[in-house]
């Protein structure tokens, strides 16, 4: 009998101290943004999707060692290039990239010796086709700087 | 006679309106409630502040296909949710919102607003025992305990208010309390008790019974959506669920304006009659009550977790009825002696 | 399913407990036979998300095979990735560097916190309480956001390497993880008188669950599940790794043995991750992120080798049999919510519904990290 | 005495009719590995390892026969069941069960068990008499090797799909 009535007094105010906590955040501003009307800014390191870094004449800095195509866990990067007549460097012909597969480890960009690749900004990836997903990053770079 | 009849048919039909707005906008309130309690904004995107957001969501609502599961007994399963809301609407018949207007002053009022709020119960048990559904029939036999562990200390400290009044009439009862907030059944100063301390205490229980009754959380045994999916309501679509959506809100709005006819002086001004116009007792008083009521009862449910059933009996039989039986016995020596 | 089925008796029914249920957090499957509302039987129902990271250990190279650790546990991948680095670095010989070792530290147990975080959401929610949830999440985005910041991932961050990390922290990051750890003390007053002192939840907590010291060993229940029966185990301080030693903390035990016990020592643990990282952004010694000497290839000499970590959830082990090849011959995974989950049919016997899901809650679990 | 030499001399009563067991155990090198494990066969022991550069203390080898025996002995020194895996040692023609034990107090001492069955036909005894907690790892080797334990209660598929014939881990198997 002796716990009845301080249970029942201890109780009422761990609940009256609860509702003040909440009273207290009622009148605060909300912390959260309505997303499609703002966004937030990405982070420098924030890891998209890879795309290519081209030079000053918008042509990739690839030079198609293929170490990002060994390095991806899942083999999602398939690139090819050819050796143009008289030329000594390769030259890059296609890299797409499966986003489907892909799990954004970066790995590829770590593996790159030629600041070839790196992390796009891309955060807004939705869609119901699977073959927007399969990216064509030589294109992109391409329609980049136009 | 046939005015008499007209009357009750046009207060049926505004307190259906009544209870649909209020069940609409009710939704919206709890809704941005929720979101300022938890620091972020509620719904913004229909409408200015989101306030489109119920009637879209009833014509979404009354546009959805309306599941019967396999196997269930039709009829049963159809009846539910009506029986949801329909004792919440006649409730409201007797109900006055000031001296007025009210569709038909009955002298029983009390009496006939818990016949109906025990029916909301039955309506659980049908839904939950119609949906065949194992998760629908826990949370009935959950609901019809839950409904009478609560019934009793609600019937007994309204019996402490009748005996005061002197009156089962609603409209009675709210007439003793007009001179300024002090006259009101909450406070224990009383004129004719003198001084019954336990007036507060039973105040919090009928607002505690009023919770449970409405099964809403802490109380919400019946849905319990993180245990019984959605309770008794898990097999209901479209209308259905609509209906058990309304009932639910207008049972608020009805323990709310229990509480505040019975403790908070109706329609009555707290400083009593100044006789200036905004200020008189009139509706304007007994809405603001109502919604301050139904403020606290959307801050209690954003704020706790949900109790279990033995917990919810517990705090039933050991605590609010036997305090409810002592409040009792001390108003009637109270009003003996004096 | 310590016991084989028994005939059932005619008064009980199965409630099906999932794969899609709001209290599994995922797709666990518990079968529980009630008799009325008192769970007679339970038995545990895995796999709906198994993807065999095993073998897949077993095709990748050693670092192909990091991101797959953030996808056992995403609430503490971090931990998993510093468990995996750890067995490599072991069986390869890499020394890490200092520096390197106190920003493990930091970022394992700022994701400690953030798991712990989501823990107590989720856990309050399961109980019925929303709120709490959304006080949680909010905190976890400062932690989040401060990681994100480092790592360029918010949950599956990949941040260890062989030997060192991704990249190194800077000045932004040092100063915004002390700003949290102000905040996160106001926050946890805040969650003590909100959530651990409100009798509601105290009431259903407290003596409910019962798992004593006899069944933690019986399963080999660990992490906060056994610090919750009054054992004091925790690997950063049995089998002290990285630079765990050099910090001070407390690891907290409770001998309550119930729900109510586990939750206190989480509370707790997070005051004590603050700490912890308190003292290693005060202890930050300059220098690189990476040893110098690199192997190229990670090929460990072959044999036996076995690491173990303390996630937020327990002792998460990885064995490891290297042939001498650059893959794997055979990567075990230890997780902690598969021995601690597995104890659930045993204590949750003749309890009520609500009670056991409220149990199961206590146990934090995590499906993908079960079911690997 | 140190926990691992109390366990060294528990476990050494499996070992009574074994040289090596009359020594305590055999000691290897610091730098050392394991004894070469393709040209003749490790014999059942115990085997003390660096911890620092394996994270174990204590290798021990034994037969089927001495399984429940050998986890009594852990049991009652406290020890608790961390895992149990198998290895497919597709070459030698075998399956290794690799149980891991450690212990809740201060006294660090992880012990490995290994016992090697035939590949065609593995077999061992259940050790959920001792540590009811083996159950799911013992139907997780079974899911995943095709392990069968003799005597467990309830060894049906666990992370597999209810129907699967297959063992995804062993050497042989492609998807």
């Amino acid at each position: 009998m002796g716990g009845y009535f301080s249970d029942l007094f201890s109780g009422t105010k761990s609940l009256l101290d609860g509702m003040w906590v909440t009273l207290k955040e009622f009148p605060k501003r909300p912390v959260t943004l309505s997303y499609p009307h703002e966004s937030l800014k990405m982070y420098a390191r924030y890891r998209g999707h890879i795309e290519l870094i081209g030079d000053e004449e918008n042509k990739p800095n690839c030079v198609v060692c293929g170490m990002c195509e060994r390095a991806c866990p899942s083999g999602c990067i398939h690139l090819a290039g050819e050796k143009p007549e008289g030329g000594k460097k390769k030259v890059l012909t296609s890299y797409t990239l499966d986003f489907t597969t892909c799990s954004l480890c970066g790995s590829c960009v770590e593996s790159c010796n030629f600041d070839a690749i790196r992390f796009s900004n891309e955060y807004n990836l939705a869609s119901t086709r699977k073959e927007d997903f399969i990216i064509d990053l030589l294109k992109r770079l391409e329609e980049q700087d136009k | 006679m046939s005015l008499t009849l007209l009357n009750v048919v046009l207060a049926v039909f505004i307190a259906i309106c009544f209870v649909g707005a209020n069940a609409a906008y009710l939704v919206w309130c709890e809704r941005k409630g929720a979101g300022f309690y938890q620091r972020r904004p509620g719904p913004m995107e229909n409408g200015w502040w989101g306030l489109l957001q119920p009637p879209i969501d009833g014509v979404k609502l009354m546009t959805k296909q309306l599941l019967i599961p396999g196997g269930v007994d039709k009829a049963i399963f159809m009846v539910a949710p009506v029986l949801a809301m329909f004792p919440a609407l006649i409730s409201f018949v007797t109900i006055p919102f000031s001296d007025n207007i009210v569709a038909h002053p009955i002298d029983v009022g009390v009496l006939v607003i818990f016949a109906f709020a025990a029916l909301g119960g039955m309506s659980l048990l049908v839904a939950g025992w119609g949906s065949r559904n194992k998760y629908s029939m826990i949370s009935s036999v959950r609901a019809v305990s839950q409904t009478v562990a609560y019934e009793i200390p609600l019937l007994i400290t309204t019996i402490t208010i009748v005996m005061i009044s002197g009156s089962l009439n609603l409209g009675d009862i709210v007439q003793q309390q007009l001179d300024g907030f002090l006259s009101w059944n909450v406070w224990p100063l009383h004129k004719e008790v003198g001084f019954n301390l336990l007036m507060p205490v039973s105040f919090l229980i009928l607002f505690v019974c009023s919770v449970a009754e409405t099964n809403r959380a802490p109380f919400d045994l019946g849905e319990a959506e993180s245990e019984l999916v959605a309770g008794f309501h898990t097999e209901y679509s479209s209308m259905g669920f609509g209906l058990f959506f309304m009932g639910e809100y207008a049972n608020i709005v009805i323990g709310s304006c229990l509480i505040t006819i019975l403790f908070l002086g109706g329609w009555s001004c707290p400083f009593g009659d100044l006789g200036i116009f905004p200020f008189t007792h009139n509706v304007g008083w007994f809405l603001l009550k109502i919604y301050l009521i139904i403020f606290v009862f959307i801050w209690i449910r954003w704020t706790f977790p949900r109790t279990t059933i033995y917990g919810l009996l517990n705090l039933s039989w050991k605590y609010l009825i036997p305090i409810s039986l002592f409040n009792l016995l001390l108003t009637a020596g109270l009003l003996k002696v004096f | 399913m310590s016991q084989p089925i028994e005939l059932q008796k005619d008064e009980t029914f199965v409630l099906n407990v999932g794969p899609q249920h709001p209290a599994t957090h995922g797709v666990l499957r518990v079968k529980m036979t009630m008799d009325g509302e008192y769970i007679y039987k339970a038995e545990t129902v895995l796999g709906y998300i198994h993807r065999m990271h095993e073998k897949m250990a077993e095709n990748r190279t050693y670092p192909q095979y990091m991101p797959n650790m953030g996808r056992l546990d995403y609430l503490s991948a971090m931990a998993f990735n510093h468990g995996y680095a750890l067995v490599v670095e072991r069986a390869c010989g890499i020394e890490v560097p200092e520096r390197a070792e106190y920003i493990r530290v930091i970022t394992v147990e700022l994701n400690r916190i953030s798991s712990h975080l989501v823990w107590l959401g989720a856990y309050v929610l399961d109980l019925g309480g929303f709120t709490p949830l959304m006080y949680c999440f909010d905190d976890r985005e400062q932690i989040l956001d401060l990681l994100e910041s480092v790592t360029g991932s918010r949950l599956t961050y990949c941040y260890f390497r062989f030997g060192g990390l991704y990249n190194d922290i800077d000045d932004e990051f040092i100063t915004g993880t002390r700003a949290f750890i102000i905040r996160m003390r106001k926050e946890l007053k805040m969650y003590a008188k909100l959530v651990t002192g409100n009798i509601i939840l105290m009431k259903r907590l407290q003596g409910h669950g019962i798992i004593d010291k006899d069944m933690c060993q019986r399963y080999g229940a660990t992490g906060p599940v056994a610090r919750g029966s009054g054992l004091n185990y925790d690997v950063r301080k049995n089998e002290p790794y990285s630079v765990y030693p050099e910090l001070d903390f407390d690891i907290p035990v409770n001998d309550g043995c119930d729900s109510y016990a586990r939750y206190l020592v989480r509370m707790e643990e997070m005051e004590q991750s603050l700490r912890i990282i308190e003292q290693a952004l005060d202890k930050l010694p300059e220098g690189p992120v990476n040893p110098e000497k690199k192997p190229k290839l990670i090929k460990p000499p072959s044999g036996d080798y076995y690491a173990a970590v303390e996630t937020a959830r327990g002792n998460f082990g990885i064995r490891l049999v290297s042939d001498g090849g650059k893959n794997a011959y055979r990567l075990k995974l230890r997780s902690p919510t598969y021995s601690n989950m597995h104890l659930f049919d045993e204590a949750c016997r003749g309890m009520l519904l609500a009670d056991a899901l409220a149990f199961m809650g206590s146990l934090d679990l995590v499906i993908p990290e079960m079911d690997r | 005495m140190s926990i691992q030499q109390t366990t060294i001399q528990a476990l050494g009563e499996l070992f009574s009719d074994q040289a090596s067991a009359e020594n305590g155990a055999e000691k290897e090198a610091e730098t050392g590995g394991e004894v070469d494990k393709s040209d003749q066969p490790r014999q059942n022991g115990i085997i003390e390892q660096d911890y620092r550069t394996k994270g174990f203390h204590l290798d021990v080898k034994i037969s089927a026969d001495q399984l429940v025996r050998a986890s009594q002995i852990l049991f009652e020194l406290g020890y608790f069941l961390e895992s149990i895996t198998g290895v497919d040692w597709i070459k030698e023609e075998q399956l290794e069960t690799d149980y891991d034990f450690s212990r809740y107090d201060f006294d660090l001492c992880r012990v490995v068990i290994r016992v090697r069955t035939p590949r065609t036909d593995p077999h061992l005894p259940t050790i959920t008499t001792v540590y009811t907690g083996a159950n799911w790892h013992e139907r997780e080797a079974h899911d995943f090797f095709g392990i069968i334990f003799d005597g467990h209660p309830h060894l049906i598929p666990l992370l597999l799909p209810e129907d699967a014939d297959f063992h995804p881990l062993l050497k042989d198997f492609k998807a």
